[in-house]
């Protein structure tokens, strides 16, 4: 038996699964991105340091700020500017009112269908997806509505700073070039304030979701600190121990092209797959995360390490609830002062990993005296968790292997939903 | 009074005209009045407004509108049914000397949509033929799927003397609508450019007025033609059209060098606008 | 009647005129603020935008330009709710009646002053335009003549400053004295309105006032002969400078027309709201170097950007039949703000050597 | 009244614009229901591509030729089909890559490129006929509100069509290119983001594309005045309009 996902819905690019079964045993599976590759480290080459976060964005719809933050970090690196403790903080909002939004995206709108049969508000042509249905009764306009009130405050924070919410402008190498006045900041207080209950609704809602049983063996990496929950610095830890710095990355990971698929895949030199992430960060740095969001954790019995990668979704409610309440507590201390300035340009490289949010992202820049890219490198998180992926996969259609062909296809598309990966950006 | 705010009119019917051209007749409470060559503004909520000559005498406040389907107001006015309500406000403009010209010979000559607003010329020079002196029409359209008000020929037919021409002639399909049979797929007119029809004409010229409405460069080979049969500049008058907002010398979309085609116009005497830079006369 | 006010003309009041104390006229402005809207220029960073005031002491009043008019801002705006539409089985419409509190525009210089005028005749004219209407009604208008003639300036040429010579349409005249104003009082309102004593004004300070003009006149660097230029341009309707500066130059950006305090054309945009039921009907400004600005089914009547270059240039210094005047107040704005600096009066100059 | 049925396609680009359209803040409500969706990739399992579709959405840079076959069907299919977002309308930032000569990004990315099948960048026009525009990187809201609301409406939308110039003096900006010196690109680009850039105090790089006709040439001289460099100007003029006739006029020109 063939089975074959040509187009994976409601994951943020194109990307398919093949796998083969025969006599009832799985013989080969693959995990094809086909969607077309965009060279963004060739045509990189030859364009100049300020212009690389407005291009870099462009890799990714959904976590623009991420490539902008870690290509801003690496080239300021590079050219040797340090930023100062107010532009690492409103970066650090930035940040994080970008997981939030794009937590609530991939919630709401890619993973909630699976469970809940919210693609039939899309039309009529199409049947309702199958049932792994428990919850949602009725309640769908309800959850919309939440989602749009939630949407609509984290997006808030990301426009007033950056000029939009999508491929933001403000935040260049050197800081922001403009900040907005103490009002408009107590607005978008006001804004995150309103959707804290929401928030806690959105835990809730998903710890209730019925996920497959299911677990993977991987080693789950995210960046560490000793000083916060880390999202745009720190060293690299994973789930064995293993403590890296960010400028040691080249040493220990190491990317390979994947002859079916144009997205590359990432492992850990002699170590294997890994898995990067909220379900990895939660692992990994419980511990740092805002009391709230423990709190928000322990009400619905979120266990450390848990190997359930289906589990990503409620790693990822529990972090949404962690960056409101950690974003209101650094707009509260923000202070208007002067957040840019002007960068000297010399030859240099310089690298930056932070975590994006579906996982740790990492650039590295070479840059002439001119301030011209010479190289560029750009490893994402669905390259880091490519392998893992992959090997999820057959492990979970072994488990299953009695299931009917569309139960078990589903199943596939689930897993790869719940892993988050974004195409588009592996393809950059 | 503020101006931009327009009134609504109720559509008392449509009559398909010719291809994409409507004419719709229209009510309105309140009185109203407007002179030929007169526009109103017409218009929906959330499509805008689009200048629009009257193309017919207003009475009892009903009057009529011919409207070519060219783009997002005119498209979207083409798919209104009987009954709906479309919003106007006007008139506005100068209209055609037509007093100033009693007692004299006409010349009237459109291309196109240009006849919309030359109908309620022949109109009201049939209500009352004795105060004029030979009246022509002179028409051209693409071809005989695009002429206008064909129907209404025979009875004009009656009181001023026609000379019709088409560009060319279709013979798919075959013409019924407008009325009379025959060969040349139903045409019985003649085929070729307006301005070739000039010659076939004789005037008076000192005693001539010409009215004219169609494209600027029709308009501009036929005011040559008429100043070469002697006619004086002073004696032809030509009907612009430019892009309007307002339609009362606010928005200045529609100037032509210093003159309002809105409200200086859209009725010129070929004198007031011979020559203008970024026009074809 | 006045046609601005809608006044009965009573008897005629005093155009009085008096010497005051900068002072005294500052502490006489902030006693308004509880019945009016201040609005003056302020300085912002290095440029001077005309504002809402919170107190006198904001006031720059040595300002040189800036890069908006004030008649253009607050009296015409660059934007405009004009109509709100509901449409259910009925249509209604529903007329969005302009802001009209009052205000008080302080140091319109002579070139902004007539710029408003010329705005009246636009926008006063056969047709009223309720919008400017009410708001002109309740601004008053407190003139500045220059103290400082900058780049771009060329009001000397065109007779639009640098001191203000009209005489009616506005309500206040300063002229700045040192530590004093000389101010002269131009309309009724600002006769009853302004309490204020002060010292009169005699012979010797009316030539001190001239004296003030005659040395700022000898300081314009840049001028421009208007004398005949109706004709010339006429004649010269394809003049090669209209290709070569609009396709060397010209961005067809329409800065020059956004900024010009008596561009007045505008566009009426509607919006409908998503669900279909209501739209909002305003209007915004529109400029004529904008190549939909003269498109129409079938053609465009300046296809080409020197066509449009030319239509704004012309309307400006020619085709003053009009409105009798010449569309420039010689505020210099255009050529300012437009990014390669295409200078109106150099195009005169170039026509004018052929 | 039936609801119209509306595709969304996705070619190489970051599918910001199925965000923008699908999270379109206090609208989605209406605009997911007051169409029917039949095919949107992001949104939603299965679907059907094949149409027929009373509006499509064509979102990403054609890279690949099997996507001109896969949108000449579409094209087909659609009563109006618009492009939407800088890839689809320009090329966008993918279109970069046709300023470097042949093969030469694809090897700096990947070793094996015998997998690799991309062709030049080009914009969807460059293949099928477009009934609209709606412009930005991300889609600007006004336009794509002016998208959904003209095709339930059944009219012929207006797009914003003036420089960004427009938008920032409708704004009260102070021009930071004529003020401060900064190389902006606003009088050359298209309006639909509210002059956002200049209001945020730094340069527009264009992100919405050329406005219709735009002199490239002439804000180039303008840019070479100020002190740019050619290679500085190419940069500017390439960065979202490598694919389209306003920019290459000046790529053409400061190139040797
Ligand atoms: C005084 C006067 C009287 C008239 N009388 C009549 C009459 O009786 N009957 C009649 O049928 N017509 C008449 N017209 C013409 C009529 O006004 C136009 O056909 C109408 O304004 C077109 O409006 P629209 O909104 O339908 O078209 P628009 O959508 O405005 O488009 C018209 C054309 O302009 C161009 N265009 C406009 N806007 C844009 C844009 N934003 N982007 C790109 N291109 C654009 C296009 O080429 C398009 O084809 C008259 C015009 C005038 C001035
Ligand atoms: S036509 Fe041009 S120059 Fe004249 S007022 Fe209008 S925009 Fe200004
Ligand atoms: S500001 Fe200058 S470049 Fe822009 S349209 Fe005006 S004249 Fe042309
Ligand atoms: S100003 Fe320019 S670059 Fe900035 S958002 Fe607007 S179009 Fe894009």
């Amino acid at each position: 038996m063939k089975i074959k996902v040509d187009y994976i819905a409601r994951v943020e690019g194109e990307g398919s699964v093949k796998f083969n079964i025969e006599g009832g045993k799985l013989k080969e599976l693959k995990l094809n991105i086909w969607e077309p590759p965009r060279f963004f480290e060739g045509f990189l080459v030859g364009r100049k340091f300020d212009e690389v976060p407005d291009i870099v964005s462009r890799i990714c719809g959904i976590c623009p700020v991420s490539h902008m933050t870690t290509s801003i970090r690496a080239i300021e690196k590079a050219v040797g500017f340090i930023p100062s403790l107010e532009i690492k903080n409103l970066r650090k909002i930035m940040s994080l009112s970008q997981i939030v939004a794009s937590h609530l995206v991939h919630l709401y709108m890619l993973v909630l269908p699976d469970y809940h049969r919210l693609d039939m508000l899309f039309s009529r042509e199409n049947p309702p997806s199958p049932p792994f249905t428990k919850g949602g009764k009725g309640g769908l306009l309800e959850e919309i509505k939440r989602l749009i009130r939630l949407k609509e405050a984290v997006n808030n924070v990301t426009a007033i700073f950056g000029g939009r919410p999508l491929h933001p402008v403000a935040m260049v190498v050197g800081g922001f070039t403009k900040i907005p006045s103490r009002d408009e900041i107590g607005k978008v207080i006001k804004g995150l304030e309103s959707i804290k209950g929401d928030a806690l609704d959105t835990v809730k809602m998903v710890s209730k979701l019925h996920y497959p049983d299911f677990r993977n063996n991987t080693e789950y990496v995210s960046i560490i600190s000793k000083d916060d929950y880390a999202v745009n610095e720190g060293t690299i830890a994973s789930s064995s121990g293993i403590e890296v710095e960010e400028d040691d990355y080249l040493s220990w990971f190491q990317e390979e092209e994947v002859p079916y698929s144009n997205a590359k895949r990432t492992v850990m030199k002699g170590r294997g797959s890994i898995m990067v992430g909220a379900l990895s960060r939660l692992n990994i740095k419980f511990g740092m995360l805002h009391p709230e969001a423990k709190k928000a954790a322990e009400m619905i019995g979120f266990k450390i390490l848990g190997k359930n990668p289906f589990l990503n979704n409620i790693a990822q409610a529990v972090e949404i609830v962690h960056g409101i309440w950690e974003c209101i507590e650094l707009l509260d201390a923000f202070s208007i002062g002067n957040y840019f300035f002007k960068v000297n340009v010399r030859e240099g490289s310089g690298s930056a990993l932070t975590e994006a949010p579906r996982g740790m992202l990492y650039h590295q820049y070479e840059l002439n005296k001119k301030g011209i890219i010479e190289r560029a490198n750009i490893v994402t998180p669905t390259a880091h968790n490519f392998m893992s992926l992959e090997e999820s996969l057959k492990k979970l259609v072994n488990e299953n292997i009695d299931k009917p062909k569309n139960e078990l296809s589903l199943l596939c598309e689930m897993l790869v939903r719940a892993y988050d990966p974004c195409f588009s950006c592996s393809v950059h | 009074m503020n101006q931009l705010k327009p009134l609504k009119a109720r559509i008392k019917d449509i009559k398909l005209e010719a291809e994409d051209v409507k004419t719709y007749i229209l009510s309105i409470e309140g009185s109203f009045a407007a002179i030929p060559g007169q526009f109103n503004m017409v218009g929906y909520p959330g499509v805008g407004e689009a200048p629009i000559s009257f193309s017919s005498i207003v009475r009892n406040k009903c009057f009529e509108h011919t409207i070519k389907a060219v783009g997002r107001v005119t498209g979207f006015l083409n798919g209104l049914k009987k009954w709906d309500k479309l919003l106007i406000r006007g008139p506005y403009g100068r209209g055609w000397p037509v007093n100033h010209v009693k007692g004299r010979d006409i010349l009237l000559i459109a291309g196109g949509v240009g006849l919309a607003p030359i109908r309620p010329v022949v109109q009201m020079i049939l209500a009352k033929r004795e105060l004029f002196g030979d009246v022509s029409l002179i028409y051209g359209a693409k071809n005989e799927k695009n002429a206008l008000f064909m129907n209404e020929f025979d009875e004009w037919g009656k009181g001023i003397s026609l000379h019709l021409t088409v560009d060319e002639v279709i013979q798919h399909p075959p013409v019924s609508r407008l009325g009379k049979g025959g060969n040349k797929g139903g045409w019985k007119h003649n085929v070729g450019l307006v301005t070739d029809l000039l010659d076939k004409i004789r005037i008076k010229p000192e005693n001539t007025f010409a009215f004219i409405c169609g494209p600027e460069i029709m308009m501009r080979f036929i005011c040559r033609g008429l100043l070469m049969m002697g006619i004086a500049q002073s004696q032809l008058y030509v009907s612009l059209e430019r892009r309007m907002k307002c339609g009362i010398a606010h928005c200045g979309h529609c100037q032509h060098f210093g003159l309002f085609v809105c409200k200086d116009g859209p009725v010129f005497s070929y004198d007031e606008v011979r020559g203008l830079p970024d026009g074809l006369l | 009647m006045c046609g601005l006010c809608g006044e009965l003309a009573k008897a005629p009041f005093r155009r009085s005129k008096k010497l005051v104390p900068k002072e005294t006229f500052f502490l006489w402005l902030d006693s308004l603020r509880k019945k009016y809207k201040l609005i003056g220029p302020v300085k912002v960073g290095s440029q001077t935008v005309f504002k809402k005031l919170n107190s006198s002491k904001e006031l720059f009043m040595e300002y040189e330009s800036t890069m908006f008019s004030p008649g253009k801002l607050f009296i015409y705006k660059p934007k405009e709710d004009l109509l709100r539409f509901s449409i259910n089985d009925e249509i209604a419409i529903d007329e969005i009646p302009p802001i009209s509190e009052k205000q008080v525009i302080i140091g319109v210089h002579p070139c902004d002053t007539n710029a408003i005028l010329y705005l009246d005749k636009i926008f006063l004219g056969a047709y009223k335009d309720p919008y400017y209407d009410v708001r002109r009604k309740n601004t008053i208008i407190i003139s500045l003549n220059c103290t400082k003639v900058s780049l771009n300036c060329f009001c000397s040429s065109v007779g639009a400053g640098p001191f203000l010579k009209a005489e009616a349409g506005y309500d206040m005249l300063l002229t700045d004295f040192e530590d004093k104003y000389l101010i002269e009082i131009k309309s009724r309102r600002a006769e009853e309105l302004f309490n204020i004593k002060g010292k009169r004004v005699g012979a010797s300070e009316l030539r001190l006032k001239s004296e003030k003009e005659k040395s700022l006149l000898s300081s314009f660097k840049k001028t421009i002969n208007v004398e005949g230029l109706d004709e010339l341009f006429m004649k010269n309707i394809e003049h090669p400078v209209w290709q070569y500066t609009a396709e060397e130059r010209c961005l067809s950006c329409s800065n020059c027309v956004m900024v010009c305090p008596t561009c007045f054309c505008y566009d009426i945009v509607d919006e409908t709201s998503m669900d279909l039921k209501t739209v909002r009907r305003f209007r915004h400004l529109d400029a004529c170097q904008d190549i939909r600005f003269a498109e129409v089914y079938g053609g465009n009547f300046r296809q080409r950007r020197a066509a449009r270059l030319r239509q704004f240039v012309s309307h400006k210094l020619n085709q003053t039949s009009q409105y009798g005047v010449l569309g420039t107040v010689g505020c210099g704005r255009c050529i300012t703000w437009c990014p390669t600096g295409i200078d109106l009066t150099e195009i005169a100059k170039e026509i004018q050597k052929s | 009244m039936e609801k119209p049925r509306l595709g969304f396609f996705k070619y190489s680009c970051c599918a910001g614009c199925e965000f923008q359209f699908m999270y379109f803040q206090k609208h989605i409500i209406e605009s997911i229901t007051s169409f029917d969706i039949v095919y949107a990739r992001m949104l939603k399992r299965g679907g059907n591509p094949h149409g027929p579709f009373d509006i499509a959405l064509v979102e990403g840079t054609i890279t690949e030729s099997w996507q001109v076959d896969e949108l000449k069907k579409i094209r087909e299919q659609s009563k109006q089909l618009f492009a939407i977002g800088s890839c689809a309308i320009d090329g966008g930032i993918p279109a970069i890559k046709s300023t470097m000569p042949e093969l030469e990004a694809e090897k700096k990315v990947y070793k094996d490129l015998s997998t690799i099948h991309s062709i030049r960048p080009h914009s969807v026009d460059a293949y099928i006929k477009v009934d609209g525009y709606i412009r930005g990187c991300p889609p600007g809201e006004r336009d794509l509100h002016e998208a959904l609301a003209s095709v339930l409406t059944g009219k012929k939308p207006a797009f914003l069509q003036y420089s960004v110039c427009v938008e920032c003096k409708l704004k009260g900006n102070i021009c930071v290119l004529v003020a401060y010196n900064m190389p902006c690109m606003g009088p050359v680009t298209n309006a639909g983001c509210g002059a956002l850039c200049p209001s945020m105090n730094r340069a527009c790089y264009s992100c919405f594309g050329p406005m219709k006709q735009a002199n490239g040439p002439a804000l180039a001289r303008k840019f070479r005045l100020m002190g740019l460099s050619r290679e500085d100007i190419i940069r500017k003029f390439t960065e979202f309009g490598a694919d389209t006739i306003e920019f290459r006029r000046v790529i053409e020109t400061y190139e040797d």
